[in-house]
């Protein structure tokens, strides 16, 4: 293929990265604007306005295949994807942002166009350029709250990512090495016998598990959630955890390992792992955006599931998927509403008054997070205890069916953790009646927190909506 | 039809007048009216001679039947009866009580109750009235609530019957389990062992045999009148009754088990009697003893005696009751010590003289003089034990002869409290309180005195039967010539003559009674404490209760924590145990809330302060990881 | 290049990441500790330099060049983060930040 | 007439939407709406009484319900299972007909008994009628996935509502309340999914339970009796059934996992406690009646003794506790756990005199420990206090309510002629009679009436009978007897009590035919 070729298909296949190419664009223009205005307004519109180009484009995604010379793959399960994590991106809006809104929203901008390439990457290069893209665009995030604590965990975060982005590009390099092949879609598991390949596979794995905050490597989570700004958090959340869990999704599913191969036994382990982990480590949170950190650590754990499968649960994982993303999302939109009000703290959610509203639709959030019905937080998980069920009758692995046991325990457990701020709320308020805070949060702000609960209540009862 | 509603009426009009009654003024009078009106229903009913019987399906597989034959009705005559002399002699004698209306309506209930048990020959519609029967008796025991100890005697009493009453339910149930009919039909079918006992068992709580009678005992606590009519007359012969329906089926193991325990109730019912001092107590040992007797009867095989033995003793023994409750009655207001000690007594004679006539009456009856009723049904049972005796021969001799002197101490019991309390001079100050015998009080107690004479059962003085036992379908036995009667006249006598000389007025037994009060030696404390059977009881209670704290205890301290316990205890290493020791007392959820902080405190440590850990947290796992793959 | 030739390539990675690790761990001034991250990254440069002998297409020395822009990238990122620190608070020394955590 | 059953399940929910909207300081209109929309529940279920064909003579479980409502509520294509299905569903039958009528009128009692709330009115009638409507709803859903959720959706109103309106432990009795039955109803999620795995209908995935009851099992499924499956090593169907008597056992309660029950109870408010006694109880007996049983009845013909064990010990220990206790709503907790095992040894006695002892002891014990609770509120309404020790002699002071304190202790304990004795007699006689189980654990069972008595009869005497003393640190002001209010929520709850004594098959009726069925269909899976 000559080079004229080469660049006619490149033009061709451009049209189908419209999407990150109009978010790139987008970006570039909120830089350039944000120069010179820095009317709020004008640079939401120019946000919203890239996302919105970025969505029509999503949505008309309509061939797939490789494109960009292998680089990249374009499937079904990406285009959907694609839009969710632009939908998630676009609920950005919702929160009230003072200051450094041009910066913001552009680092917003480029971690999203990482995680979309992450999850069409086809290359070993794209798959680290795209982490890495998401990686710096979050350490930068992740500072910028401008305190002593938002310093020091963005310094920690970036620490630990670097170690962790070394471990995963010495696992490319083995995996390349080894197995001669540049590209995902050409991998098999019968090039993964030797020892050196499956060093490498694990090293891109657990390079991988650094995005999604999968035990061992979900150390910083709790610490950036605490600290970053909370906008930011909501984010970090969903999109880059859901894009990683999709990458290494498709790492597994061209390799296609049998369950009893041990790379997956470690892996299913590390899922338990983090299960455990993220209910354990909750419990004692007193801080209410650690604890949900803590919850979150073990949401990835429970999505985790639908990923290390060889077949993978289209409509379970994106409707697990979507509940994760609407309820981690309202569960930080309420904590930025009392964060506007210095609630920090679990315990001090005992001294608002008179914001049963809120507090009605966060405990239908944290319900959710829990997975009780009416909520669609229950289907999720329901999904996943039978997608686990199904996998045991298959498999007959006694690991899978630990899985579910463990699963089925930490919801258990869960609830001790998610109910402490009803608690604090409905059950404490009576006693510690002397020192009530005033709390003002704007109408519209309970108007959408509602909405939030309301979302939630109505894809339990109609799951149909988004399946 | 018109029968049903007969039943209906006379089942229901003592308890519709004892509601009515409990919200209106003349609450004695309506409940007086509405059993009189039960009573001459029932009259009609006794002499139609015809046997009623219906039948309601209850649930699935339980059909109820109400069957009247005649011995039923004859016994719903003599409920009737006796209820309403008592009733006649309580609307004087509760005049004063200002819980009078309740206890016409409690004891209106109970009537309803025991009519209901007698009309039923369905076991378990039987075992329905059964524990009716029991409530009222638990209701009037503890009608003077508020007094000291009266609450606990109500219970104890109910309690022993209770026990009693689910020995009999289980019998019963056994019995539909082994497939038998519950209605106790005509055609004997001999039931299998274990429901016989249980039944029997069943039926001694009831009628007080041992090991229950304590509860008779306890029952004193209740108004006398309500002991004259519960406790003596109808509710105790329940249990006879039962086993009287019952016997034809029993084996013949069990009937001898059913004799030894009555012959073993009677005496030693008796020798409690003798040493009691407390007249209420030494009737219900008397009644207890008697009760023996007719149980006895029963597993000797002379069931027809057993029931007239029943029938007599149900009229002495409610007048003794009365008797004795004029007797406390008057002891109370010209006293105010202790009204029902015997030893405070004597010389009632001409404070109270209808009384004392009637109570002689009765108390004659009661030890067995001939001339009496008493004698001729306790002679038919004492020759069917005679019998009994020759035919199965051993060991039933010796039933035959306790009873026979058991006789003897009846006697001796009797005369020694008709002498103490009557005779002699009272023995302490009395105040010069006028007692008025109203006619409301001294009839019912005439009645039941007269109705103590032979003539009324039976022309012939010296007989063994009686033409009602006939009328109830029962063979006539012509057993003359026997020795029987003369050695129970002969025991009799010598019993009095016994009484005699220890009490007669002005021995020395007497003058010195109140000092030597105590009995020295230790068959005589062991009978005054009535063989020790309420310490028996107080200690099973205990017993149970301790258990009950012991489960108290369990449920707190282990099983509540166990169950946080069990639920994390997979993932707790050997730190629980230590852990349990310190948040114990702090309640379980704070128990497992810690462990579980324990182990999320090591978790979310490693995420905490120093970055450095973290990544050498890192890399050991990943190389702990690479190791488990590389060695193994 | 023969066998055992290429054995050294994969030990020379290995030497470089080991001591990335050992001066990760044991530094506690910032500056190094980044030094110890980037011999880590050249570590897997060094992997995919020599692999990419094995391929005509040398993705992987195009890959190696993308990682040393990227490290670039990275450490600029961290030492602008490091210089807020040290304006605030006057620390280089990752040890005096511990102040992140569950009370 | 055909939607019947909807309208009873979800009036009360309509209701609560509908109060939302109303601004909290109408305090007044909340109870009335409440009292509105549990009058017209209990009409409705009188209605559906009338309308209920007694005679029925089912040939299959799918025909033995009647008012069946079917329509499909989420039908998702899922890649692994085919498609998920779940009905909206509806029906009753004899077993859960008695049931819903039961409901219906202890959540009427108990909106009376409410009249007093004070305190964040609107929240907590919005809260009751969730809970009365997910009550309901337990009882009529044919779906499993439609009785998960209500059976679900009853934590919550109930957490809140011991949480904010109970006593001084309120938040650690809710607390464990909710980890109690979550806990509990994971299991059943557990086993609902392997249900749903194995059963199908028009030959999809179904979670219809006529279906499961009919054992329409797929061919390779893990729940199949025919296949044998095995988890760890264990028979499946073995581990499904005990995970569900696990599951329902919390909720019944059962011994050793009874505790959340007295400290619940307790700190519950008055009409809460009658609710959670009454009804939610039931439930946890409805699900051991309907799936346990219903669908498991091999596993219960094998499993018939230790069943009965554990009932008996739930019985006795329970009992023990009660006599233990000194304060007089946890003695009636106690009482409760008592009770209930009952109900579980009448359902592992697999006799049909035994499952309509179960069923009515539920139905009558559904009234009596309402009622024991209200009395339990009224003292504690006069004197804020419920230790038995603190008073003496309430019989001369409060009559009436000593009058009907007496009714319904000897209900409690089982006295003929009031509706405790049928279910405990009929309980017994299947018990004895059955020939799963030995009847030496009938004859342990039996004990359990005596030791009733004595805790029944222990409290009157303490409390009621002597002379009148209130302990000092008791307020006292207010011993005042029953109000006529509460005179209307007692002589009802009595009156039934004594009904239902007399002629238990003014229920049992409505039963036979389809407990007859019941047994008939179990006594294939006999050995």
């Amino acid at each position: 293929m000559n080079l004229k070729d080469q660049l006619v298909q490149i033009l061709s296949d451009l049209s189908s990265v419209a999407q990150e190419s109009s978010l790139i664009l987008g970006a570039l223009i909120l830089l350039v604007t944000g120069l010179i205005f820095t009317n709020e307004a004008l640079l939401k519109c120019i946000f919203i306005l890239s996302l919105g180009i970025a969505s029509y484009y999503s949505l008309k995604v309509s061939s797939f295949g490789f494109i960009l010379s292998n680089s990249l793959e374009i499937s079904h399960l990406n285009s959907k994807f694609s839009q969710l994590l632009i939908g998630s991106t676009v609920l950005l809006v919702l929160f009230q942002r003072k200051k450094q809104i041009t910066e913001f929203y552009f680092l917003i901008l480029s971690l999203l166009v990482g995680s979309l390439f992450m999850i069409k990457a086809n290359s070993l290069l794209m798959v680290y350029l795209s982490v890495e893209l998401v990686s710096y665009a979050s350490y930068i995030l992740s500072e910028f709250s401008f305190t002593k604590r938002g310093n020091e965990s963005a310094i920690k975060y970036l620490l630990f990512g670097a170690v962790s982005s070394a471990i995963l590009l010495i696992g490319l390099g083995l995996v390349y090495g080894s197995t001669g092949s540049f590209y995902l879609s050409v991998l098999d598991a019968s090039l993964f016998n030797s020892a050196l390949s499956q060093t490498g596979l694990l090293f891109v794995i657990f390079g991988i598990f650094f995005k999604t905050s999968i035990f061992p490597f979900h150390i910083w989570t709790p610490a950036v959630y605490q600290s970053a700004p909370v906008d930011a958090v909501a984010i970090f959340s969903v999109v880059p955890k859901l894009s990683g869990l999709i990458l290494l999704h498709n790492f597994l599913s061209h390799i296609q390992l049998s369950t009893d191969h041990w790379i997956v036994e470690v892996i299913i382990l590390m899922g338990m792992m983090t299960v455990i982990t993220g209910t354990l480590g909750a419990i004692k949170q007193s801080d209410t955006r650690r604890m949900i950190a803590f919850g979150s650590i073990g949401h990835s754990g429970f999505l985790f599931v639908f990923v290390i499968s060889n077949q993978l649960l289209m409509d379970a994982f994106w409707f697990y998927s979507v509940t994760y993303a609407i309820m981690s999302m309202g569960a930080f939109y309420i904590i930025h509403c009392f964060e506007a009000n210095s609630i920090e703290r679990n315990s001090q959610y005992a001294f608002i008054n008179n914001q049963v509203l809120m507090l009605v639709s966060f405990t239908f959030i944290l319900i959710s997070l829990v997975g009780i019905p009416p909520l669609s937080g229950f289907t999720a998980k329901f999904f996943l205890f039978s997608y686990l069920w199904d996998w045991y009758q298959s498999s007959q692995s006694h690991l899978v069916l630990s899985y579910l046991l463990i699963s089925v325990f930490a919801t258990v457990a869960a609830l001790f953790y998610y109910l402490r701020i009803p608690y604090f709320y409905f059950l404490q308020s009576n006693i510690m009646k002397k020192e009530v805070k005033s709390t003002e949060i704007a109408l519209s702000a309970k108007i959408i927190a509602t909405l939030f609960g309301v979302i939630l209540l109505l894809l339990f009862f109609v799951p149909q909506l988004v399946v | 039809m018109s029968e049903l509603i007969l039943i209906l009426i006379i089942l229901f009009l003592p308890l519709l007048s004892g509601l009515v009654g409990f919200i209106s003024k003349y609450s004695s009078i309506i409940s007086i009216v509405g059993v009189s009106f039960s009573f001459l229903f029932s009259l009609v009913l006794a002499f139609d001679r015809k046997v009623i019987r219906f039948e309601w399906l209850w649930v699935e597989g339980v059909v109820f039947s109400i069957h009247i034959d005649r011995i039923s009705s004859v016994l719903i005559v003599l409920v009737n009866l006796i209820s309403l002399l008592v009733l006649i002699y309580s609307s004087r004698y509760m005049e004063e009580d200002n819980g009078d209306k309740r206890y016409f309506a409690f004891l209106g209930f109970f009537i309803f109750s025991m009519l209901g048990l007698l009309m039923t020959n369905h076991l378990l519609l039987l075992f329905v009235f059964w524990e009716l029967v029991g409530l009222a008796s638990y209701l009037l025991i503890g009608f003077w609530y508020q007094k000291e100890s009266v609450p606990a005697s109500a219970r104890t009493s109910f309690m022993i019957n209770r026990i009693a009453d689910t020995s009999l339910l289980a019998g019963i149930i056994l019995l539909f389990r082994d497939g038998f009919d519950l209605t106790i039909g005509s055609e004997p079918i001999l039931w299998t062992i274990l429901p016989s006992i249980l039944i029997a068992v069943g039926a001694f709580g009831k009628s007080a045999q041992l090991p229950f009678s304590g509860w008779l005992l306890k029952a004193m606590a209740g108004p006398t009148p309500v002991s004259a009519l519960i406790h003596a007359a109808t509710m105790v012969a329940a249990g006879v009754y039962l086993l009287v329906r019952v016997s034809p089926f029993l084996p013949q193991e069990v009937l001898n088990f059913i004799a030894i325990i009555g012959c073993l109730t009677s005496c030693y019912a008796a020798i409690c009697a003798i040493v009691r001092h407390d007249i209420k107590k030494v009737l219900a040992f008397s009644t207890i003893s008697q009760l023996g007797y007719m149980v006895l009867g029963i597993g000797v095989g002379a069931a027809d005696a057993s029931l007239f033995h029943l029938i007599t003793h149900a009229f002495f023994k409610a007048g003794l009751f009365l008797g004795a409750a004029s007797v406390i009655n008057f002891m109370c207001n010209a006293h105010k010590n202790d009204s029902r000690d015997m030893r405070y007594m004597g010389g009632l004679t001409s404070k109270l003289p209808w009384t004392c006539r009637s109570f002689i009456l009765c108390s004659l009856a009661l030890a067995g003089l001939p001339l009496f009723s008493g004698f001729l049904s306790k002679d038919s049972i004492l020759l069917g034990a005679w019998l009994f005796a020759t035919k199965t021969g051993s060991w039933a001799y010796i039933i035959s002869d306790l009873a026979i002197f058991t006789t003897l101490l009846t006697a001796f019991y009797v005369a020694r409290m008709v002498l103490l309390v009557f005779f002699g001079t009272p023995r302490t100050n009395l105040t010069n309180y006028k007692y008025r015998e109203s006619k409301r009080l001294y009839f019912p107690l005439v009645i039941l005195g007269v109705f103590s004479l032979f003539i009324f059962f039976n022309l012939n003085p010296l007989g063994h039967s009686s033409y009602l036992i006939e009328y109830m379908g029962f063979p006539i036995q012509h057993l003359e010539g026997s020795i029987i009667p003369f050695l129970s006249i002969l025991m009799v006598i010598s019993g009095f003559v016994l009484a005699f000389s220890w009490f007669k007025p002005g021995a020395k037994y007497t003058t010195t009674y109140l000092k030597n009060s105590q009995p020295k030696s230790g068959l005589g404390i062991f009978a005054l404490e009535g063989f020790q059977l309420g310490e028996l009881y107080r200690r099973v209670g205990i017993a149970i209760y301790k258990l009950s704290l012991a489960a108290a205890y369990l449920d707190r301290q282990v099983i509540d924590p166990m169950l946080h316990f069990v639920s994390i205890g997979s993932v707790v290493g050997s730190k629980v145990l230590a852990l349990i020791e310190r948040f114990m007392v702090n309640g379980p959820v704070n128990l497992s809330a810690s462990i579980l902080a324990f182990l999320g405190k090591r978790f979310a440590g490693l995420s905490a302060r120093d970055g450095q850990t973290q990544i050498i947290w890192l890399l050991v796992m990943v190389i702990l990881i690479l190791g488990w793959f590389i060695f193994f | 290049m023969n066998e055992w030739m290429s054995t050294y390539y994969l030990y020379l990675a290995a030497l470089l990441f080991s001591s990335g690790v050992f001066v990760v761990i044991t530094k506690k001034n910032l500056i190094f500790i980044l030094i110890g991250v980037e011999l880590m990254l050249n570590a897997g440069n060094v992997l995919l330099a020599f692999f990419s002998r094995f391929d005509s297409s040398l993705n992987g020395q195009i890959f190696a060049i993308f990682s040393v822009v990227l490290t670039v990238c990275e450490v600029s990122i961290a030492l602008a983060i490091l210089l807020n620190i040290y304006k605030k608070q006057r620390v280089s020394n990752l040890e005096e930040l511990q102040e992140v955590g569950n009370e | 007439m055909q939607y019947l059953l909807s309208y009873i399940f979800l009036f009360p929910l309509l209701i609560a939407f509908v109060m939302l909207f109303i601004p909290s300081e109408h305090r007044g209109v909340f109870r009335r709406l409440a009292l509105a929309a549990t009058s017209v529940q209990s009409l409705l279920s009188g209605v559906l009484l009338y309308h209920f064909d007694k005679q029925l003579k089912p040939s299959s479980w799918e025909a033995a319900f009647q008012f069946v409502e079917q329509s499909d509520w989420i039908n998702l294509g899922l890649g692994f299972i085919g498609d998920l299905r779940i009905e909206y569903y509806l029906g009753v039958d004899g077993i859960s007909l008695p049931l819903v009528a039961l409901s219906s009128l202890v959540l009427l009692i108990g909106v009376i008994s409410s009249w007093n709330i004070r305190e964040k009115v609107k929240g907590y009638f919005i809260l009751y009628l969730i809970l009365s409507g997910s009550i309901i709803g337990c009882f009529v859903a044919l779906d499993f996935f439609l009785f998960y959720l209500c059976f679900e959706f009853m934590l919550l109103p109930m957490f809140f509502l011991i949480g904010i309106w109970g006593g001084e432990r309120r938040s650690y009795a809710s607390i464990k309340f909710f980890l109690y039955t979550l806990f509990g109803s994971l299991f059943i999620l557990i086993v609902m999914i392997g249900l749903y795995m194995s059963i199908e209908k028009g030959g999809i995935n179904s979670f219809s339970i006529t279906a499961m009851l009919d054992g329409n099992y797929l061919e390779d499924s893990i729940l199949n009796p025919a296949e044998r499956g095995k988890i760890i090593g264990r028979p499946a169907r073995a581990l499904a059934f005990i995970f569900l008597l696990i599951g329902f056992g919390i909720k019944l309660p059962l011994v050793p996992v009874h505790t959340w029950l007295p400290d619940a109870h307790v700190e519950a408010p008055t009409p809460i406690s009658v609710v959670l006694a009454g009804l939610l109880l039931k439930i946890g007996a409805y699900g051991l009646f309907r799936i346990l049983y219903g669908v498991f009845p091999d596993m219960a013909v094998k499993y018939a003794t230790w069943v009965a064990s554990f009932g008996v010990l739930s019985i006795l220990y329970g009992g023990l506790n009660a006599l233990a206790q000194r304060d007089l709503k946890k003695m009636v907790a106690y009482s409760s756990v008592s009770h209930m095992g009952f109900v579980l040894v009448g359902l592992a006695s697999l006799t049909s005199i035994g499952f309509s002892g179960a069923l009515f002891h539920m139905i009558s014990h559904g009234i009596i420990s309402p009622a024991l609770f209200l009395l339990a509120g009224v003292i504690y309404d006069r004197t804020h206090n419920r230790l038995m020790d603190d008073f003496s002699g309430l019989a001369s002071k409060m009559p009436v309510y000593a009058f009907f304190t007496a009714v319904f202790f000897f209900a409690g304990l089982g006295l003929p002629g009031l509706s405790g004795f049928v279910g405990e007699l009929m309980v017994l006689m299947g018990a004895f009679s059955t020939s799963v189980f030995g009847y030496w654990l009938a004859i342990l069972a039996v004990l359990g009436i005596i030791i009733s008595a004595a805790y029944f009869l222990w409290t009157i005497q303490r409390m009621f009978f002597g002379h009148y003393f209130v302990r000092e640190s008791v307020r006292k002001e207010n011993m005042f007897d029953l109000t006529s209010g509460e005179k209307a929520m007692f002589i009802p709850l009595a009156l039934f009590v004594l009904l239902l004594g007399i002629f238990p098959n003014l229920i049992l009726n409505y039963s036979n035919e389809t407990i007859q069925f019941f047994i008939n269909y179990i006594s294939q899976f006999r050995p």
